[in-house]
């Protein structure tokens, strides 16, 4: 059973990886957003395995509020970010999409290398996945760093707080609650505030 | 008498013979340059001739002139003679060292000179400043010379008080002999020659504007300003000349305050100015007038004979 | 006595605006001077030492304590000695800005200056003579830029506060090599500077002696001094020339005689070359300008110099182990500061009330002025003998001191210094010569002869109390030109406390080096000059009563009317020596030939500029300066704004930190 | 009791940011409401703080509160600075006319802001702290574009961007942090807590510890504006309302650099001190290199304070590497920092409004035209130069003796040098603003003497702690130094 339950979680995790990959590969902020969504409901029902599993029971509970938060409303505020913008043109990218794979591998390689102490210490099922979360967290700081655009920004500093969420679901079953609640409370108002300054930003460069 | 007393009497006979026969030396001097060009020249006793007609002539002050103007001959007149009261004269026993040594009599001329600068300044004319001028920056480039030719003297009879050095010389004439006593004489003579404003750095004899340094000042004086100015300038070249002598040359000076080795001594004093003033006389005639601004370099010159005698004297010491 | 500051500096901040404020203040600047001078003269006379504790102040750094021990009282006395009339000049020459608020600032600040002073010379751990030593150059600074007349003195301000702080670091950094980590207390200090390596010693030497050396104006760290004195008002100037200058002095003393053991031979000569350097640069300028205050300013490096060269020789003959040598070079270098500090008052003083007067700075502006100021002239012509070194006045015995001195060194010692001592000995009768000249200079065209400007021309006396706080000094010049040897006691026992063995410096009323068997009795020697002066007048007067005595025309080359323009200016007047020293000073010269436009050779006016930029400050700040802020503009765009190279710095930074985490073991 | 104080502590901001959020129509007697509501904070924090000072227990509330000698210093800080700026923030002066929704969102998030802080340095829980420092970016970073220009539009982006990236770093290091202590079996819904965590902490994985100290540096560094990630600091410090960016350079980098000490005592106990130390040396050193190297070239003078909060933070990091002394200096220098900057930045808000343009150049003359104000910046900039008179000048000493005690004489040597690049700079800027001919139609004369005053009380304060340091102060310190340092 315990060997079942850390295949699901790998795969869940490197499921996640790939859709963080997708930014880097896709040049459209539609695309982007998608792959957000899909990363936070796989991230929902890895969370919802390991609390069934873990017997942790307010895991269910904060695998809901992921489902909520970084499923649907995070994601509707972003399209509406989107769609004000109205220039569906293709976005440029400051690195080309070969390097950027490439360089996203060569993370990957390095998160290995640097959590193999990590798995040491580790004693949980779901120790195999703790590389591939950290990798998810480099490959989204990356996609920050490398994208021109805003949407994609923020879309890679959402994917790096999924990142973050994830290593914390495998490496400890999660967090505290109270802390659990703080760091969504910091997404939402994270992701409103980004959204008033870049309304701003138009207005200001419009005119 | 007690000691006292009798120190006191021989600075003052000393200083007293210093300042009578000064304008002789300048007479003397006169006379033998004449002579050397073919002349006939005045007699040795003109100068007092020319003080006693200037001293009873009325004077014209400038407008401008302050009180500086009329201190500064009195205060020339203080200093030359107070720096003539520590040169020995005819005894290496100098009851002068209790007060002042080299040092001090270099800085009393050196105050003569300060107040004929400010004198010649004060009347505003062009004159006036451009001879202290010229007077001020050649007496401060001879300052080192004065000061190394001292320290040369020093190194070797190991004081700079005046009597201590003569008597020292005297007792070893080795040491008159010696390259460093040489060296610093023929320095201390080119000093000689710029602070007293004989020919090759400044023409005495002169009235033209571009060349006279020492007379430039003294342009604006007249009566018995300008006697006791001429006498203070022949005083201090006879209290070179002595202190020439003297210090390199100390033979035939008494020992001690017997009157015998006084005569004998006074009678040494005067040849050896007879010598030196021919000797003056002698280059006087022989060495043009340098351009002011080469004057520097014969200062230049003394100073590094100077500093050779020195470093000579340490050596050899 | 820092009580009465206190006061002073409260009444400043508290009183209402007006006269009544500058008075009182200032007169509590005086009280608190004259105990300064009382308490020094008592510890100086009695021996004993004056101590004070307060540990709740500045308790990180260990608290406030002070000792006044003879060396302290000596400078102390110079301060209080100093403080004293320029307070008094101050009332007088402060009245013009008592409306305005700066008024009440600068008289706070005047009474704070002369606090930490006071402060910097009983302070008995670091960490007190540090924060005196700091608020003195804030205080001093705010001071130079307080007067929003003076154009440029911001720019002094800025030059002093940045070489001030400079300096400060550097003591900071020996003070704590000299501690090793042990208490900051002078007396712990001294024993554990006993087992300091030889290289730290001398770490801490080098350090020290460059702040304090720019605190006192040494070549290459002057450059601030003749900025910052012309900028200042006056009578702070004169505290600076006279009392703050010496501090440096004092600092160097207490930690070469008091702190660290007995150090090497190079130790002194390096204080030697450069005090040679010093007051030769010094002289050289202070000859050539035409600023009236920044000629005294470059006469305080050269007397700064003479200073250092007395106190470099008194290290050199310690190091090689002439006890009785080196503490007559201490003697001779206290006793010439004791000198600069008296004729340096009045000088600054007398300028002070010269530039009040005549609503100018430059000396081509001036003449004429003794016969419009007349106790000033008189006051001036006693500081310029003094400046010039001359025999009745004070600023020739220490000067006579120093030559014997050197004479001595020279005869005693080993063959390597057959070189350095004639030279230093050649540098500082040079620096005589030269210093009589620039008296002459600074009297004669200040003074003599007819005024150059209507500014000149309509001055008037200054006040009673102005005059009065320059005849304070003055007497001490006199006093101290005839009788030097009364204060000789005192230096040596300072000397002998610092645990130097003392030579027998004075017999009776005459300074004499015994080494040397030379005297000097400055009181004979005036007197027979004096007598020799007034039995001439005597005569001229009593033979020529009945002589004509007319008042003419100067002859000017048969020029008709008497005109300013003929007289030599300053500058003229420095004009030989320029041409001989042209390698130093690197005269600019412009000529700009205005020609008729019909042809070439009628020239309608000739323009000449002639300049004398210091070129000493270019060659060595100029790089300095140009470095940083090429590396600040540097630095500038680097935060050029593109959010994606910011963005890049954070996971550099994580490489960084990871690559160092490695490293570290 | 324990409770009420807390209580008293943290309510006060939070209620006036509702208030203001609920009340639309009078923003200006909401503002005057608020400047009475901080002073509540400012007293429970020095009432705390007196407490503690003299032997009192840390304060204990539940789970989440515990304020034990280091966070009473940091709250005492972040109360009085918050006072200042509310007291001074737009709707409370006279003349100035700033519209009512500008008074409004900034007398929302101001308070907000406050708040977060005060709860990021109350906290136990260290993902609490991390919670509320987050916070503090998103609240703050709305009332960057006050005035709605371009440049301070964009830094607000910059700063809310590269702040979240920033701390989202500073998480990973937590979560690495919390999934080795889960590790060694503590219990997990206390495992985050400081007090559990310094317990369990010899227990860590000495690799995962270093690990999580280099994400927690970098994280927190950026919030402090530490060297490689300070990048966001000028833009956003300048661009920001005076109020605003008085109290992010005052205290907000301040409690920063708390959340490092506080990481930095659990990894010292796991890892041993040599390796904070280190790496806290050469970030502190960078920085200070950075602040002091490009204060010269700057041409506004908001951006220039920027610079020099960026130099003393990079000292005060490292101060804190140096032993208990480098920390009591450090302590020293952050309490002076944050009196000095804020006072200078409030100053340098009514000097933009005179002026109206932030460039030096364009503020000539200031003595000539505003004396008092003019003084006032001269005394901040003095203070900032580290002269004696102000705080400074001690806490600079003491972390130049502590870092040659403790071993590193070249690299003081090179503070040394650099702290006098830093005075020289600002020396010559603030030379530029005060003298020369004020530019033509600026308003000659001093108003609005009553702000002048106020901002007198924290230049006296500064200079009284420059001569002497108060006796429950000096407790303070030293019982925060024991927490950092045990």
């Amino acid at each position: 059973m315990e060997a079942a339950f850390s295949r699901i979680t790998m795969t869940a995790a490197s499921a996640m990886l790939l859709l963080a990959l997708v930014v880097l590969w896709r040049r459209h902020a539609g695309a982007y957003i998608t792959a957000f969504r899909t990363q936070s409901i796989a991230l929902a029902v890895t969370g919802a395995v390991v609390a069934s599993y873990g017997g942790a029971s307010e895991l269910f509970f904060v695998s809901f509020m992921i489902l909520v938060v970084k499923g649907w409303i995070v994601p509707s505020v972003l399209s509406g970010m989107d769609a004000k913008r109205q220039s569906a043109r293709e976005l440029r990218p400051l690195l080309n999409t070969e390097t950027s794979l490439l360089v996203s591998g060569a993370l990957a390689v390095a998160a290995y290398e640097i959590s193999r102490p990590l798995a040491e210490v580790m004693n949980l099922p779901t120790r195999g996945g703790l590389p591939i979360a950290l990798a998810l967290v480099f490959v989204s700081l990356f996609i920050v760093v490398s994208r021109r655009e805003v949407i994609a920004q923020i879309v890679g500093f959402l994917m790096l707080e999924n990142g973050i969420a994830l290593l914390a679901l495998l490496g400890a079953y999660g967090v505290p609650l109270i802390v659990e609640l703080g760091v969504f409370l910091d997404v939402l108002l994270g992701v409103l505030v980004m959204q008033a300054v870049v309304y701003q930003i138009h207005d200001t460069s419009a005119d | 008498m007690d000691p006292l007393m009798t120190d006191a009497l021989v600075i003052a006979a000393q200083t007293a013979f210093l300042i009578v026969i000064a304008p002789a030396v300048v007479g003397y001097v006169r006379l033998i340059k004449a002579r050397l060009q073919g002349r006939r020249g005045a007699t040795i006793i003109q100068p007092y001739r020319e003080l006693r007609k200037t001293f009873r002539k009325g004077m014209v002050i400038a407008e401008s002139a302050s009180w500086i103007f009329h201190v500064a001959p009195f205060a020339i007149v203080g200093a030359t003679t107070a720096a003539a009261s520590l040169a020995p004269v005819v005894s290496t026993v100098q009851p002068a060292d209790l007060v002042g040594d080299l040092f001090v009599l270099a800085a009393l001329l050196m105050l003569g000179t300060f107040f004929l600068a400010l004198g010649g300044l004060d009347p505003g004319t062009a004159f006036g400043g451009m001879g202290s001028s010229r007077e001020m920056t050649v007496a401060a480039l001879t300052e080192p010379t004065i000061a190394i030719a001292v320290l040369t003297l020093a190194l070797t009879t190991g004081s700079t008080s005046l009597g201590a050095i003569t008597g020292t010389v005297l007792k070893t004439p080795a040491y008159a002999i010696g390259p460093g006593h040489a060296l610093a004489f023929a320095a201390f003579l080119i000093a000689l020659i710029a602070e007293t404003g004989r020919l090759p750095v400044d023409n005495p004899s002169t009235h033209l504007e571009l060349t006279m340094i020492h007379e430039a000042m003294i342009l604006e004086y007249s009566g018995p300003y300008l006697a006791l100015i001429e006498w203070a300038a022949a005083v201090r070249l006879t209290l070179l000349l002595t202190l020439a002598a003297n210090l390199f040359l100390p033979w035939g000076m008494a020992t001690s305050l017997v009157p015998a080795a006084l005569t004998v001594g006074l009678c040494a004093i005067v040849v050896k100015l007879a010598i030196l003033g021919l000797l003056l006389a002698l280059l006087e005639t022989r060495v043009a007038k340098l351009r002011l601004f080469r004057v520097p370099e014969l200062l230049a010159l003394s100073f590094t004979l100077a500093l050779l005698g020195a470093a000579s004297s340490f050596f050899t010491k | 006595m820092l009580g009465a500051f206190a006061l002073g500096a409260v009444a400043a901040l508290v009183l209402p605006l007006g006269a009544f404020v500058r008075r009182t203040a200032l007169v509590f600047a005086a009280i608190g001077s004259a105990c300064a001078l009382a308490l020094s003269v008592s510890v100086l006379r009695a021996g004993a030492t004056w101590t004070g504790r307060w540990d709740n102040l500045l308790q990180p750094l260990g608290g406030v304590s002070l000792r006044l021990d003879s060396l302290g009282a000596f400078f102390l006395l110079i301060i209080g000695f100093t403080g004293l009339p320029a307070s008094l000049f101050a009332i007088g020459y402060l009245k013009q800005i008592d409306r305005h608020m700066r008024s009440r600032a600068t008289h706070t600040l005047f009474n704070v200056f002369l606090a930490s002073m006071c402060m910097v010379t009983c302070a008995d751990n670091g960490g007190t003579f540090l924060f005196a030593w700091e608020v003195m150059a804030v205080a001093s600074y705010l001071l130079v830029i307080s007067d929003p007349e003076q154009r440029d003195a911001p720019t002094a301000g800025l030059w002093y506060a940045v070489m001030t702080h400079a300096g400060f670091l550097a003591l900071l950094a020996g003070f704590i090599i000299l501690a090793q980590g042990g208490s900051w207390e002078f007396p712990a200090l001294h024993s554990a500077s006993t087992l300091l390596a030889p290289r730290a010693r001398g770490a801490v030497f080098v350090l020290m002696a460059a702040a304090f050396g720019s605190k006192a104006g040494l070549v290459p760290l002057h450059v601030w001094l003749p900025r910052a004195h012309p900028a200042a008002p006056s009578h702070v100037s004169a505290l600076m020339s006279a009392a703050m200058v010496n501090l440096g002095v004092y600092g160097l003393v207490r930690l070469v005689f008091d702190l660290l053991p007995p150090g090497p031979p190079w130790w002194g000569g390096l204080l030697l070359g450069i005090g040679v350097i010093t007051a030769l640069t010094g002289v050289l300028y202070c000859v050539a300008e035409t600023h009236l205050k920044r000629v005294l300013a470059y006469s305080t490096v050269e007397n700064l110099g003479l200073v250092f060269i007395g106190l470099g020789f008194a290290l050199l003959m310690r190091g090689y182990g002439y006890g009785p040598l080196a503490s007559m070079g201490l003697v001779a270098a206290l006793l010439h500061t004791l000198n600069h500090a008296a004729f340096k008052c009045l000088l600054f003083l007398a300028a002070g009330s010269v530039v009040h007067r005549t609503r100018n700075v430059s000396m081509e502006m001036f003449g004429g002025l003794i016969k419009r100021m007349p106790a000033t002239a008189m006051l001036s012509l006693v500081g310029t003998l003094a400046l010039a070194g001359l025999p009745p006045l004070n600023g020739f015995p220490s000067e006579w001191l120093t030559f014997q001195v050197l004479v001595a060194g020279a005869q005693r010692t080993a063959p390597a210094l057959a070189i350095l001592l004639p030279l230093a000995l050649a540098g500082v009768a040079l620096v005589a010569g030269l210093a009589a000249l620039s008296g002459v200079r600074l009297f004669g065209i200040t003074f003599l002869a007819l005024p150059r400007s209507t500014g000149a021309q309509h001055a008037q006396e200054s006040t009673w109390m102005m005059v009065l706080a320059m005849a304070i000094p003055a007497v001490a010049c006199v006093v101290l030109g005839v009788a030097p040897a009364s204060v000789i006691p005192q230096l040596s026992r300072i000397a002998s406390d610092l645990g130097q063995p003392t030579g027998p410096l004075s017999a009776g009323l005459a300074l004499s080096v015994p080494l040397v068997a030379s005297r000097m009795w400055a009181a004979m020697i005036a007197a027979v000059a004096v007598s020799a002066g007034v039995a001439a007048a005597l005569v001229v007067r009593i033979s020529g009563r009945d002589r004509p005595v007319r008042v003419g025309a100067a002859w000017n080359c048969g020029r008709i009317i008497q005109s300013a323009r003929s007289e030599y200016t300053a500058a003229a007047f420095a004009e030989p020596l320029k041409r001989v020293f042209t390698g130093f000073y690197r005269p600019m010269q412009e000529v700009t030939i205005d020609v008729h436009p019909t042809s070439r050779y009628f020239v309608r006016s000739i323009r000449l500029r002639a300049d004398l930029a210091p070129w000493m400050d270019e060659v060595v700040y100029g790089p300095l300066v140009r470095a940083t802020r090429g590396v600040s503009d540097r630095m500038r765009q680097l935060h050029s704004g593109s959010i994606h190279f910011y963005l890049a710095l954070l996971p550099g930074a994580l490489l960084l930190l990871f690559v160092i985490s490695r490293w570290i073991r | 009791m324990d409770l009420m104080v807390v209580l008293a502590l943290l309510t006060p901001p939070f209620a006036a940011g509702v208030l203001a959020l609920g009340v639309r129509r009078a923003p200006a007697r909401v503002a005057w409401l608020n400047v009475l509501t901080m002073p509540i904070s400012l007293v429970a924090a020095g009432a705390i703080a007196v407490r503690l000072a003299t032997g009192g227990t840390p304060v204990v509330v539940g789970e989440v509160w515990r304020i034990d000698a280091l966070s009473a210093l940091l709250a005492v800080l972040i109360a009085s600075v918050a006072t200042l700026a509310v007291a001074l923030g737009p709707g409370t002066a006279r003349e100035e006319h700033s519209q009512a929704a500008e008074i409004r969102t900034f007398r929302i998030y101001v308070n907000l802001f406050a708040f977060t802080m005060l709860v990021a340095v109350s906290t136990v829980n260290l993902g609490l702290m991390w919670v509320a420092i987050e916070a503090t970016t998103v609240t703050s970073a709305l009332l960057i574009p006050l005035h709605r220009t371009k440049a301070s539009v964009d830094a607000s982006w910059k700063y809310l961007l590269i702040g979240s990236v920033g701390i989202a770093l500073a998480f990973t290091g937590t979560v690495l942090a919390y999934v080795d202590v889960a590790a060694t079996g503590v219990d997990i819904n206390v495992a985050l807590h400081w007090t559990a965590l310094r317990e369990a902490a010899t227990a860590l994985h000495p690799q995962v510890a270093r690990l999580a100290f280099v994400f927690l540096l970098v994280g927190f560094g950026t919030k402090a504006g530490l060297a490689p990630t300070h990048t966001w600091l000028p833009d956003a410090h300048s661009e920001a309302p005076s109020p605003l960016s008085a109290m992010m350079s005052g205290v907000l980098l301040a409690v920063a650099l708390y959340a490092v000490a506080r990481w930095k005592v659990i990894v010292d106990v796991a890892v041993g001190s040599v390796f904070t130390d280190s790496l806290l040396i050469v970030v502190g050193l960078a920085t200070l290199a950075v602040g002091s190297l490009s204060l010269l070239s700057q041409t506004h003078f908001k951006r220039l304070l920027a610079f020099s909060s960026i130099e003393h933070m990079g000292l005060a990091c490292f101060g804190l590497a140096l032993g208990p002394l480098g920390t009591f200096a450090a302590l020293l220098h952050l309490t002076g920092h944050a009196l000095a900057k804020s006072t200078t930045f409030l100053l340098s808000g009514r000097v933009l409004h005179r002026f109206g343009s932030g460039t030096i150049s364009a503020t000539r003359g200031l003595l000539a035209t505003a004396p008092k104000t003019a003084v006032l910046i001269a005394a901040g900039m003095f203070a900032l130069g580290g002269l004696p008179p102000f705080g400074l000048f001690l806490s600079e000493i003491l972390i130049v003796k502590a870092g040659w005690a403790a071993g590193h004489p070249l690299l003081t040597t090179a503070v040394l040098i650099l702290l006098l690049i830093a005075f020289g700079s600002l020396l010559v800027q603030l030379h530029r603003m005060l003298f020369g001919e004020p530019p033509t139609g600026i308003a000659q004369g001093e108003r609005a003497s009553g702000a002048v005053l106020l901002l007198s009380v924290p230049v006296v304060l500064l200079a009284w702690l420059g001569l002497s340091i108060p006796a429950p102060l000096q407790m303070l310190l030293s019982k925060a130094v024991m927490v950092i340092r045990p």
